[in-house]
């Protein structure tokens, strides 16, 4: 049972004793690539605490349904319908804070709870959205090609319908909190979140050893793990340092101290810190993640993947499991409705256009197979960022418009494809 | 560089008419010595916003934002304000008292495209071709052209017998909408309200397809093809929103602005409240219908060339004659 | 050495089932006790695996009963089938190709947590133990599947199934891509199963392994039973000439 | 050899001895529903010869590029990008006809050459471009979905350049005949062709029988195989005669007879007959089953769409088949150019714009699994078919586009749906 | 038996390959005769499957060399293996599901009628000829292979690769699934293709059968070579001990 042969390969020595996943050093350096290509080609504008603040506000919405778009395209599904199902949760978000509470339930403009119920509310409408369209694909067994695209027709139709095709808004002070600029941690609450994140960067490296140790697996040396450690922490500190470095213009500052009938103090400087959607972000990243990785949910969409007749045959309800797949990613996009008609603080009826082929976009250039089977949620939120670096980094360098097009979608097929050789060499 | 950046943000530089607007711009910023960036928001209020965002972080002094929303470019607005950049609100309303208001009435638009047809049929069936149903100025159009029949239809001289949206503004669409209500009324049409030339010409290319062509057709924005139709007598009024001085103002306001002129203190300025009851300083320029009757005005202002105008067109009205 | 005694284990009833027209499985009655070793043989296509297909929940018979300890069985999904403590190890493997050996081995039921997440570094250390049994060159733990050879990735299959304590086994042509040390000890486990009082059927073309392992051998023909015998009362010629023949030398004797 | 085991299946009895394809009376028959319902809805003006003349016309230029797709979607590809190609493809022939020939080659406007070169140029360049996405995918292995994401984004920017994002038009007059009503067969000219079909159809019959008789494989009784004849020729002279009695109106054939100096007799009255964007898209039609059932190349795509494994291990070079398919796909997009930009007698910027998920509907819905490995030409037309049916009739019946938008989203996933129930019903 | 004078037909010299770390072929030499079977014996994973992948042109070898006929031959896709007269029978099997036998059979080398279009019927004939040799039960001519038994699809694999005239024929465990008669018609067909002249490369794990129909068995164990013996020259123990322990005993003795 100890035999030589089955005992477990020995620790790696060297760089490799650091066990990096290639995929992801590889996205970032695309990344990185894509941002230092424009901060030369735009004087010097583009790595800039602003502009990289922008760029994650502007990053939230998209990512945050990518990564739901990852177990859907793992299970060998596709949702078209993500942009069209983003308006209509907003639409009722939008009417839930500008008629439901204040007019039908009589709680008027304002009332604290109104972003609360509207939240809720949106949030149960992409959750059955998503399921229903799960029902159709699961127990219907009508290709999820076209019931989302039957999805993408409706959804954003009914949202017309129900704002009667008007911009609505402005919508609730509350609500616009999550659209990010208008709602972010401040200094402080950013480092103090900062540091729980370096804190549970330290025990999950700490338990996952401990857990190896104790089945007597071969782990990391320590210099590795703490190298690896070090640089997490290093990563999340510096994100909130950039993010704090980006101040608060003057004259917001001066209004924010006069609507609170103070003066400001002179030459005052404050930063604007971790966005509140942001955090969003990367609670939805860490709950899908551990959705994927550690639960039997996550396996079972993995597992279904690789093999769909596989895990039938292991007794897998692969039907109900396609409804929650669904389902959750409708609730998703409940969520960056918010983030998104938040950030336009309205709901206007192009919102969501093409978010699908943005969500996909992002997804596959995250790694995630169309055939099935592969996908990681990191992967798919470097993949918006990229999209998202991509158009802005664009807009930045002052080309002609129609050129940007053109050039987002070379540098987005050039990105794929360094990727891909990058990786082939890695051998990863 | 030296002088000042105007950041322009486009809705959609897919439409025609966008491009003389942005020559337009560019030319008098030339001249001033000014610098042009431009971004294209594709149709998407959201990606609009971070279009702004990248403006503004480009250094912008100045921008000029054709908007795809009125309400949703707010927040893009109140960035600028934050920045104390100066925006022109150009085309397309824009709810916010920060923004200057530059465009031609897009209510008139629709007035002038009633009457003009109005007046070459007087009675019949009229069908209406509408703009995108999410576009908020293919409803003021339509507004306006009812305005304009309200007195007819009730007077019974004219039924509409056929009305629709064209999705995305295709003229395809427009085409496909135009050769239904055909089949459906038999053909009994005798005129038609078309939004602007691209569903115009889809209109047509179903009219000319059942004998029909020569009925009365509006269109908007003098595109180069529906004038060639009216000058040939498919078409009977393109209203011409001359971009090029649109584009020119709106240089010159940016530029004013971004020099420290006040709004109230812009030549041309009017205070103006919108249907949506905010007060904001405006400028209108006048449209102009083209008809056959007027064609030279297009040629004489140098928006077209007479051979493009008049091609395959024999006997025409001035100037193809 | 099997008490037939009692109510059988299994018993299936007059099973039939047709694709498109074709009766792939035709009539067939078969049982098997606790303790036994029931083999299948047949030509191929002959419809063995369709007929242990619908026992383990993957096929819907047309026609016929199913019986579990004397109780009629309702076995309409792979998932009914586990509820009977039926495991099954399919002839075409059914692995999910992008997962790993453990992750495969405890599809459905994985191991987790107190917190309900999953326990990896334990199915990994359980993997390692089960498959010291089954392949002792086995290494290829956090590879996924498809990285596998042909023999490595039976050897998952089998794993499996033995692993969770079933008290129906069915294994289709479990030992196909085995080396000769691998089958051997697929072999003992089959012995060691059986002393446990699990009931086994078997399916394999190896008339002479068939023989060493069953208790009772049944031959199938074109969807058809030709016959059912216990191994003492038969030589390896009788079965040849009955899955060739489709006639049972004994019956017609 | 000749073992009764052996020997193939004896021939059906009764109807079963038609040997129908379930599948396409499947689809016909949901065509046949969705008509019959417009038809009632719209106080009998559906199924009239006129309007079934305009569904044909409307829906070629969808239809030819679905064929295409077809081989795509077969080989476990997508191509997102076919709206933009086939802008590019029209811009490059409608500047060919008002630019390059009249002005470059100085043979002016209107000269009988001009419609010939600027077709052979617009194909030119479908089929460079789809090679191009096709090089790509099957060498540098981009996934698909990435290439063409890209390519819908550069295209349709190309095409704004080569226009300057003018209109351009009125097209030539000859290159405008492919665009439906503009360009008919007339009466006599449909009753050849009609003829020329039937003769096919019974030639065709006819050899298949031989073919197999000369292998001793059992063929369908006389009188199954006469009765599908008779129901296939009925159908094809059925749809002349429907055709041609859609009748020019008389304002028109008019103006034709003034055109040539003549006067129009008293009481004359003329059919159209069949569209040559109609007799294209059956040519394509034709052309493309054949190569998907009696050629090699059809063979290596649905043997790639099985297994790619098991065809590059057959000795099937995988990657030239990927550009020849994509090429194949872009000369579609050219032909559709051709009929598109025809029939609205100009090159519009907007010409194409989402035309890739129509395209992608009518394969899909035509029974394309985008698994792989499985669908039809026929379905594809098919599908494209009752997308376009669904369209129109909403337009005619007069419903507003936001509600037409949901109502075809609904009945897309509702046909698809009974397609699917009924087909598991008939066990096929 | 076997003239092992002149060039061989094949030379593997000192082929290696790694996947990912772990080296799956080291250094391995083997030849082979024309009108000789050469049988690869091992371990599952031992690297039997990698090895003869490499000839066939699925694989790329790290290192090493291949000659046919005395000649480099410079392999690097199944198509040029083909143009050597390599035909394989994959233990995958490497079927296109979606198609039929006969699609599958001729997949790549189509027969076309004067015009260049499939002749169908031709290959329908030809198919049910050649089955009728191999698997006399067999009758699932135009249904696609994935609705095909086990058994059935490696007659199919089989079927396509003794169809056209190879002179270098892999088998890997092509009578792995197969039914005693099926087995019996495959050895046969061998049989008679040795006599044809054609080179065989044999993987099985069933020594008796290696031994009934090779020449000469070599036998891998961790992707390392063993030895090659004569089969006249070793008992089937001695084979045995040579896969398990991985000495030859004869080398030692
Ligand atoms: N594509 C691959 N990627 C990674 N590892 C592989 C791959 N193919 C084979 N291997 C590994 O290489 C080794 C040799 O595999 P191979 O398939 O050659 O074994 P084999 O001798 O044919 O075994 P079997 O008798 O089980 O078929 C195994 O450890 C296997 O896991
Ligand atoms: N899913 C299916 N669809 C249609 N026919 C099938 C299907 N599965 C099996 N068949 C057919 O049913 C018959 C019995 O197949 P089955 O797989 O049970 O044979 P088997 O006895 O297991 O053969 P083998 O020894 O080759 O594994 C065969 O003719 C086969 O082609
Ligand atoms: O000029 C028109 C513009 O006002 C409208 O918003 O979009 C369509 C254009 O034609
Ligand atoms: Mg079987
Ligand atoms: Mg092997």
């Amino acid at each position: 049972m100890t035999d030589a042969s089955l005992a477990p390969a020995k620790p790696r020595q060297g760089l490799r004793a650091l066990e990096l996943d290639l995929r992801l050093l590889g996205m970032i350096g695309a990344f990185v690539l894509i941002a230092v290509a424009f901060h030369l080609a735009s004087d010097g504008r583009f790595i800039t605490p602003r502009n990289l603040f922008n760029l994650t506000i502007q990053t939230a919405s998209v990512a945050i349904m990518a990564t739901g778009m990852v177990f859907v395209i793992v299970t060998r599904h596709i949702d078209l319908s993500v942009g069209s199902v983003l308006a209509t949760c907003s639409a009722v978000m939008a009417m839930t804070q500008t008629l439901v509470v204040p007019d039908w339930l009589g709680l008027g403009l304002g009332h604290p709870a109104t972003a609360w119920i509207a939240i809720a509310a949106g949030i149960a409408t992409g959750a059955l959205i998503g399921a229903f369209h799960g029902w159709l694909i699961g127990y219907l067994t009508i290709p999820a090609f076209i019931v989302t695209l039957g999805g993408l027709l409706i959804w954003r139709n009914v949202a017309w319908y129900l704002t009667d095709g008007q911009t609505i808004g402005p919508l609730d002070e509350t609500f616009q909190l999550f659209g990010g600029i208008n709602g972010t941690l401040g200094e402080t609450g950013s480092w103090v979140l900062g540091g729980l994140a370096a804190l549970a960067v330290v025990w999950a490296l700490w338990s996952a050893r401990r857990g190896k140790m104790a089945h007597d697996f071969p782990v990391k040396p320590l210099w590795a793990e703490i190298a690896v450690g070090a640089a997490a922490i290093g990563a999340i500190l510096g994100f909130v340092a950039l993010l704090n470095a980006y101040t608060i213009p003057s004259r917001v500052l001066a209004r924010r101290f006069e609507a609170r009938g103070e003066v400001m103090p002179e030459g005052l400087v404050q930063g604007y810190g971790v966005p509140i959607s942001v955090v969003l972000l990367i609670a939805v990243a860490i709950v899908m993640t551990v959705i994927a990785r550690r639960t039997r949910f996550g396996r079972y969409i993995f597992a279904t993947g690789g093999n769909p007749d596989a895990a039938e045959l292991s007794g897998i309800d692969t039907r109900w499991l396609t409804v929650k797949i669904f389902a959750l990613l409708g609730v998703l996009c409940a969520i960056s409705a918010i983030v998104a008609s938040a950030r336009l603080t309205n709901h206007s009826n192009d919102i969501g256009v093409l978010d699908e082929l943005r969500v996909i976009a992002a997804a596959v250039i995250g790694g995630t197979a169309l055939k099935g089977g592969v996908g990681t949620i990191y992967g798919a939120i470097i993949g918006a960022l990229i999209m998202q670096s991509l158009q802005s980094g664009m807009a930045m360098v002052g080309v002609d418009a129609p050129l940007q097009n053109i050039v987002v979608g070379g540098v987005l097929v050039l990105a794929v494809w360094i990727d891909i050789v990058y990786r082939k060499r890695a051998g990863a | 560089q030296d002088g000042p950046v105007v950041g322009v943000s486009w809705s959609n530089f897919q439409e025609e008419r966008w491009k003389t607007d942005e020559a337009a711009i560019r030319q008098a910023l030339d001249a001033a010595g000014a610098s042009y960036i431009s971004t294209d928001a594709q149709s998407s209020s959201s990606k609009q916003l971070s279009d702004v965002e990248s403006l503004i972080a480009q250094g912008a002094d100045a921008l000029i934002i054709l908007a795809q929303d009125s309400q949703a470019i707010g927040p893009a607005v109140t960035a600028a304000q934050n920045e104390g950049i100066p925006v022109v609100g150009y085309d397309r309303l824009i709810e916010d008292p920060y923004a200057f208001y530059l465009t031609f009435d897009n209510v008139e638009v629709g007035r002038m495209q009633a009457r003009a047809v109005l007046e070459a049929a007087p009675e019949g069936n009229y069908v209406m071709i509408k703009g995108s149903p999410t576009d908020p100025n293919a409803d003021f159009l339509r507004g306006g052209q009812q305005e304009v029949l309200q007195e007819a239809i009730d007077a019974g001289k004219i039924t509409i017998v056929g009305e629709a949206y064209t999705d995305g503004w295709l003229p395809a669409n427009a085409q496909r909408n135009m050769e239904q209500i055909l089949t459906a009324e038999d053909n009994q049409v005798d005129a038609v309200v078309a939004s602007n030339d691209g569903t115009a010409g889809g209109a047509v290319a179903a009219l000319t397809a059942q004998g029909l062509d020569g009925i009365p057709v509006s269109g908007q924005d003098a595109d180069f093809a529906a004038l060639n139709r009216v000058a040939q007598g498919t078409q009977t009024v393109s209203v011409w929103k001359d971009s090029r001085e649109l584009g020119k103002a709106a240089a010159e306001i940016a530029l004013a602005m971004a020099g420290g002129t006040e709004m109230s203190a812009i030549e041309g300025a009017e205070e103006w409240t919108s249907p949506g009851g905010t007060t904001l300083w405006a400028e209108f320029l006048a449209p102009v219908p083209i008809t056959r009757d007027n064609l030279t005005a297009v040629t004489d202002a140098g928006w077209i060339p007479v051979e493009e105008l008049c091609q395959g067109v024999e006997n025409g009205p001035a100037p193809c004659n | 050495m099997v008490d037939r005694t009692g109510t059988p284990l299994v018993e299936l009833r007059d099973i039939s089932i047709a694709f498109g027209g074709v009766q792939a499985v035709d009539g067939v009655s078969l049982d098997l006790w606790p303790g036994e070793v029931v083999g299948l043989l047949g030509h191929n296509g002959a419809g063995k695996s369709t007929l242990i297909k619908i026992l383990s929940g993957a096929y819907r018979m047309d026609s016929g009963e199913i019986r579990i300890d004397g109780q009629p069985a309702d076995i309409r999904s792979p998932a009914d089938a586990r509820r009977h403590n039926i495991e099954t190890i399919y002839q075409t493997l059914a692995l999910a190709d992008n997962l790993d050996a453990p992750a495969n081995l405890f599809l459905g039921r994985e191991l987790t947590t107190p917190l309900g997440f999953l326990d990896d570094a334990r199915m990994e250390a359980e993997t390692r133990r089960i498959m010291a049994r089954l392949n002792p060159n086995f290494r290829k733990i956090k590879d996924p599947v498809s990285a596998l050879s042909g023999g490595q990735r039976q050897s998952v299959a089998i794993a499996r199934a033995v692993y969770f304590n079933a008290r129906i086994l069915i294994m289709d042509e479990p030992t196909a891509a085995l080396g000769v040390h691998e089958t051997k000890m697929v072999a003992d486990l089959i012995q060691e199963l059986k002393a446990q009082g699990l009931g086994i059927f078997l399916i394999s073309h190896d008339t002479r392994e068939m023989m060493a392992l069953c208790d009772r051998v049944s031959v199938m023909k074109n969807g058809q039973l030709v016959g059912t015998e216990r191994v003492e009362d038969v030589t390896e010629d009788d079965i040849l000439s009955m899955i060739i023949l489709g006639k049972n030398p004994k019956a017609a004797a």
